[in-house]
């Protein structure tokens, strides 16, 4: 289904660690399974070699990872992003979170990631194996013994369904051809919620919000959230615990987190791909980012660098949050 | 633990009775770190006063609670007991069961349940009170003065006469600004280099006021009291203090003809020039971009004429760093450009002028020496049209004019139309207004002057076109009192052009951090109550750069301006509000967040070594608050997503130990 | 049979310089408002972190209500401005998540404006009240 | 403002697109406006006139069919007020109120003569003959 091969991102990887241009590789290594694929840093070719994957499951945005990793490594270092990931690159640049000199961006086309949930609800459970062929997915399971074939486009995760951009915003160099800003549907199930009566809004986010675990999957994985120190961590913010002794933090987790990366997040979408749980977390972050677009005009985080975010900003005829009351929906 | 004292004040019955005083005083001695608790009649009498200091020395005392009147009232009377008592007045802390309890509910039973939360929220936040010292820093007794018209003039002139140096810094080689080129002023029609240039004589002769002219700001660092401020002094090729003035170079330049900026462009100057007759400095200036000797290095007639040995062809751009405790903008305004205002046929014609333009056709120092002709053929104007607007109260095109009202306009063209009348009767003089605006001391009486006595066709209409035709100008206008559309065969068309801000007045509130408004017009710290002042702490506004302005005006606010120069330098230390934010630099991840919403640029950022879990080192950049210039507001800690940023006296955690009690 | 009054609890967050002063001046003027209301003294309303709201709606509180300079008043020059955007914001997703509009308010009073001060709890409260207990927000993670 | 007139203006102003509040009354327009002579009611009291509901008048004047269209009151006019298209509006209306009464071609001839403007005619043509 991709259209770059591994093969490809390790030449290019290798040749630039071979000419002394990057010092390590930020890339993607294959975990228990074909599809929990997880970021790595790879130091050496043969290193690269034996464990990097290049894939329909390598959705994971590197951009986070080059705050902590810049601080260990001497030189430069060589990052896979695919368009969506470079968002988050120029947010990160814009909040001064790294060195851009650090970083040697190499832009990757990216066809759209699969969803293991949606393979799943095609094939079952006790999936030993994924493999692409073409635009289709060849799935083994330890219960059938012809594996099973399933369309890639089937199986799209609903953040790469609803993309918002094939074009790279940041890179130093690029494989293949860059794309177009999309039109795309993303704030439809949004606008869906909206339409909504107050209590079925409600009911849909109780549902919804009582399966969280709080295991900060969604935080540790946002690449907004690089705080030195989060919030949820200190002891004196009045917000902290780890123990679910206090029942405040419990409600509002996502509520304070939405709002500490409301007109930061670029809606790379992978707060919902890490939840264990499977909460639409991405519904919480596009709502803000939906009515910072109604009420204040188009900001897209990340589109640019140095931009200032919508929440540090103002003009003097701001809606009242009174009217954004009037402006439609359905009175509580 | 802190010891808390509680002290409950009846106000005589203005609390007792609604509030059941000697409940609260009961309710509140069980709370956590409460060690005593007392209630007395008047806690601001010096009885109360003395009861609160006896009790902080025999009960140990670490925090007080005074449940009374409001804080706006009398925090600072009970900080001053507290202080008194050898507490830190900032351990203070204000129930207000007056204004927001007694007053306003009827009831004993609820107003004294209120009271007692009230009173519980206040023994929370003293609990997590620290002892807080107002930050000092010196200040540099030196001003600057950014513009030298007359609102810079005045202003240094001021600061000057209490006896702290002053230095002006004008791009122009003299200073003089826009009011050197007028010829008389409204209402009472002096010249206005009559009362200019003895002004401008003052400057140049006042010890204590330095003039840098030919010079820019380049780069200001630092804060109120202390700023560190780099000026840049273009070479004019002619050593001031040697250059006599004399103009015998200006006289014998082969080069003349350079358009003249003096003259707007009407007459021609030479390549080395001195602007007008009474410039200050008095001092010749090469124009580098005309002068054959510094473009092709042949010529060098100047310097082989002055005897002084003024001229140094190989001049450089000097660099001036120096000190200031306070800085004073003086930028003043331009006229728009007409360039884009097509109807008007400014570009095609000659005798479409600006009413500046005019100034200095009926300058005796002008082009023409002071006779009215007109541009295009030297001859006398019979028939005069003035436009009144031209690009004022403009919502149509923002990038054509302006929304405001450029104030000024209405008068000086009532002034013109005068003038004309009473040196030429022969002229016909037509003034084309949407409204005639007079509110100034004398103003509607001189307008009504030039209609009544000087017979000045005043018109309510606009022009909506102007044809040159011929040696003519057509001008087709409205009439609306009559209804009737109007054709004038003008000679001369005068525009009021609107005014706007110096171009050079956002490059300088980036470097101030100082905020404009979307007209680029310096913003005041408030409209009304500090309106010669910045936000920016020691950055202070004198004249048209922060809004529309005549002379009187200026004057009045460059003095007004001076004298809160004044205040400052006046001043051995600065005491800051000790109330301001700080960053925990193990928290910030530096992303600018608070920087970009501080309304004084009191947050800069600092690279800093971490030593990391792992025992490494990492560079980080980090927030650091500056204290003499936060005042306080709070809003960083807000825009900081990591709760790096947190305010002193109103602490995140004091505010959520007050929510904490009220909602228990 | 007697049934107890529900009384709400409303937190009022007022800057200083204006809305806190526009509090005290309804208490001089003797304009009541009912006792529910319990006002919490901030330097500017761009102090009131969301957290605090929650905070607040966490702890018990029926309604939060904050109070600062009118826009272009602010004492700080722009701080409510930023209140305004952070604020709409915040509502917009309580209301989002099913909590009742009416628990939330941003209301701009002038220290001159001690009757709009009064005006505004009464109707704060009285609107407050008809919704009843906050329970929503302590339910939201409580699916039943 | 009788409810007749509020409703005429409404639908002129929905029509037109117009905010006739925004005019400050500096009367540029009727100064930059080359069919002034001709017209019995000029731009300036377009705005004035259906601000204040007094459109009748105007319906039934013969200032609609003066106008020339060239929007020289819309380029200049300093508030972005646009009394063009308010004429333009209260022509509309007074068309649709003539019903049935359009101009078919063989008419032309009729109407023709040196001081209508041509580009009436073709404007005409393109509006009235639907």
């Amino acid at each position: 289904m991709q259209k770059i091969t591994r093969d490809q991102l390790i030449e290019k990887a290798a040749s630039l660690l071979g000419n002394g241009t990057v010092s390590c590789v930020l890339g993607w290594e294959k975990g228990e399974f074909d599809y929990d694929v997880t970021p790595a840093l790879f130091e050496t070719e043969s290193e690269l070699r034996e464990k990097f994957v290049f894939g329909d499951f390598c959705g994971a945005n590197l951009s986070k990872y080059l705050v902590s990793k810049t601080r260990k490594c001497e030189g430069r270092i060589l990052v896979f992003l695919k368009p969506c990931d470079t968002y988050s690159f120029n947010q990160l640049l814009t909040e001064h979170r790294f060195d851009r000199e650090k970083a040697y961006v190499v832009g990757i086309p990216c066809e759209g990631m699969a969803d293991i949930e949606r393979v799943k609800e095609l094939c079952g459970d006790g999936i030993s194996s994924v493999t692409a062929d073409g635009d289709e997915l060849v799935v083994t399971t330890l219960y059938d013994d012809e594996p099973v074939r399933v369309k890639a486009e089937s199986v799209l995760a609903e953040r790469c369904v609803n993309c918002k951009s094939k074009k790279h915003v940041a890179y130093d160099e690029l494989i293949g051809e860059d794309g177009e800003v999309l039109s795309s549907a993303r704030f439809d199930e949004v606008a869906r919620l909206e339409a909504m009566t107050p209590d079925e809004r409600f009911a849909f986010w109780q549902n919804e919000l009582s399966k969280c675990i709080r295991c900060n999957a969604c935080r540790n994985v946002c690449p907004a959230c690089t705080c030195e120190r989060c919030v949820f961590d200190n002891p004196s913010s009045g917000v902290e615990n780890k123990a679910a002794a206090n029942s405040f933090e419990e409600k509002m987790f996502h509520i304070i987190r939405a709002f500490h990366v409301a007109g930061r997040c670029t809606d790379c979408g992978e707060c919902s791909r890490v939840c264990p749980q499977n909460i639409p977390l991405h519904l919480l972050n596009r709502k803000f980012i939906k009515d910072i677009d109604d009420f204040y005009g188009e900001y897209q985080a990340g589109a640019e660098v140095g931009s200032r975010a919508p929440l540090v900003n103002y003009t003097f005829d701001d809606l009242e949050p009174g009217e954004v009351f009037e402006r439609g929906g359905q009175d509580a | 633990m802190q010891r808390i004292g509680v002290f409950v004040c009846w106000c005589g019955s203005n609390i007792a009775a609604t509030v059941d005083v000697k409940a609260v005083a009961e309710a509140l001695k069980s709370e956590p770190g409460v060690v005593y608790s007392a209630d007395y009649q008047y806690m601001c009498s010096q009885a109360g006063q003395d009861l609160i200091k006896e009790a902080v020395k025999e009960h140990n005392l670490t925090g007080i609670v005074v449940c009374s009147c409001s804080p706006r009232m009398h925090e600072a009377t009970f900080r001053k007991t507290a202080a008194a008592a050898g507490l830190n007045p900032y351990m203070v802390e204000i129930a207000n069961i007056r204004e927001q309890c007694s007053w306003v509910h009827k009831d004993i039973p609820s107003g004294t349940e209120k009271a007692i939360i009230l009173g519980k929220a206040a023994v929370a936040k003293v609990n997590l009170n620290t002892p807080l010292t107002p930050g000092e820093s010196p200040v540099t007794k030196r001003a600057l003065v950014i513009g030298g018209g007359i609102a810079g003039i005045q202003t240094a002139l001021d600061i000057a006469d209490a006896g702290f140096p002053v230095d002006i810094v004008e791009k122009n080689p003299t200073i003089g600004g826009k009011m050197a080129q007028l010829d008389k002023t409204f209402p009472t029609l002096d010249c206005a280099a009559c009362i200019l240039t003895p002004k401008m004589v003052d400057v140049a002769q006042n010890d204590k006021i330095r003039i840098f002219s030919y010079s820019e700001v380049s780069e200001i660092k630092g804060f109120v009291g202390n700023f560190d401020v780099t000026i840049r002094k273009k070479a004019r090729y002619v050593k001031e203090d040697v250059c006599t003035g004399c103009g015998l170079c200006v006289e014998k330049c082969p080069q003349k003809k350079i358009p003249n900026e003096f003259n707007l462009g009407m007459d021609n100057r030479s390549a080395i020039y001195i602007p007008f007759a009474q410039a200050v400095p008095k001092v010749a200036t090469i124009d580098a971009e005309a002068c054959t000797m510094l473009k092709k290095g042949k010529c060098g007639l100047c310097s082989k004429v002055c005897t002084a040995g003024a001229i140094d062809y190989k001049q450089q751009d000097e660099l001036i760093s120096e000190k200031y405790g306070a800085i004073v903008v003086a930028t003043g305004f331009n006229p728009i450009s007409m360039e884009k205002f097509d109807e008007y046929a400014y570009s095609q014609s000659k005798d479409v002028i600006t009413s500046l333009e005019f100034e200095r056709l009926t300058n005796a120092a002008g082009p023409t020496a002071g006779k009215l002709l007109r541009p295009s053929d030297l001859k006398h104007p019979h028939t005069i049209v003035f436009v009144q607007c031209v690009g004022s109260r403009c919502a149509s095109c923002a990038e054509k004019g302006k929304e405001y009202c450029s104030k000024i306009c209405c008068m000086y063209t009532a002034k013109h139309a005068m003038l004309t009348r009473d040196k030429y009767p022969d002229t016909d003089v037509y003034v084309f207004y949407i409204d005639v605006r007079t509110p100034g001391k004398n103003f509607d009486e001189f307008y009504r002057r030039a209609v009544e006595e000087y017979g000045v066709h005043y018109i309510k209409g606009m022009v909506g076109k102007v044809t040159p035709e011929g040696d003519k100008l057509k001008v087709r206008a409205s009439d609306l009192l009559n209804n009737k559309q109007l054709n004038i065969d003008a000679d001369l068309v005068v525009l009021a052009a609107a005014i706007e801000p110096d171009k050079s007045a956002r490059p300088l509130a980036t470097m101030l951090t100082a905020s404009m408004d979307t007209n680029d017009f310096f913003t005041e710290a408030h409209p009304k109550l500090r309106p010669v002042e910045s936000p920016t702490a020691g950055v202070f506004l004198s004249g048209a750069c922060q809004g529309p302005k005549d002379i009187p005006e200026t004057v009045s606010q460059a003095g007004a301006a001076a004298s809160k120069v004044i205040g400052l330098l006046a001043k051995d230390k600065l005491t800051g509000n000790p109330c301001v934010a700080s960053s925990d630099e193990l928290m910030c991840n530096g992303c600018s967040s608070c920087e970009r919403v501080c309304p004084y640029g009191a947050i800069s950022y600092i690279d800093k070594e971490f030593r990391m879990p792992d025992r490494t080192v990492a560079i980080r950049r980090v927030a650091s608050v500056n204290p003499a210039v936060c005042q306080g507001c709070g809003a960083c800690t807000v825009a900081c997503p990591s709760g790096a940023m947190d305010l002193r006296g109103f602490a995140s955690g004091q505010i959520m130990a007050e929510v904490d009690a009220i909602c228990k | 049979m007697q049934v107890k009054e529900y009384k709400p609890l409303i937190v009022a967050f007022c800057c200083n310089w204006c809305s806190y002063a526009g509090a005290d001046l309804a208490g001089n003027n003797r304009l009541s408002y009912p006792a529910d209301v319990k006002i919490i003294r901030v330097p500017c309303s761009c102090r009131v972190n969301p957290m605090f709201v929650l905070r607040a709606f966490q702890r018990g509180a029926d309604g939060v209500i904050i109070c600062g300079c009118h826009p272009g008043d602010c004492h700080y020059t722009s701080g409510n401005y930023y209140t305004r955007r952070r604020m709409a914001l915040l509502f917009s997703m309580l209301d989002y998540l099913g909590i009742e509009r009416d628990r939330t308010r941003l209301e701009w009073v002038s220290a001159a404006e001690g009757a709009k001060f009064a005006a505004t709890m009464n109707d704060f409260v009285e609107k407050v009240t008809a919704l009843g207990e906050n329970k929503r927000l302590e339910d939201l993670r409580c699916k039943k | 403002m009788n409810n007749k007139e509020k409703l005429l203006k409404e639908e002129i102003l929905r029509m037109s697109g117009v905010n006739p509040v925004k005019c400050m009354r500096c009367g540029k327009c009727s100064g930059t406006c080359p069919a002034y002579d001709e017209m019995e009611y000029h731009p300036h009291q377009f705005v004035s006139m259906v601000e204040s509901g007094d459109i009748e008048p105007l319906l039934e004047s013969k200032s609609l069919y003066r106008c020339l269209t060239c929007f020289a009151c819309v380029d200049r006019c300093p508030r972005n007020v646009e009394p063009a298209k308010l004429v333009e509006a209260v022509r509309l209306l007074a068309v649709r109120k003539q019903g049935a009464n359009h101009l078919k071609p063989e008419d032309v001839a009729a109407v023709l003569d040196d001081d209508t403007p041509q580009q009436l005619l073709v404007s005409a043509f393109r509006k009235y003959a639907k």
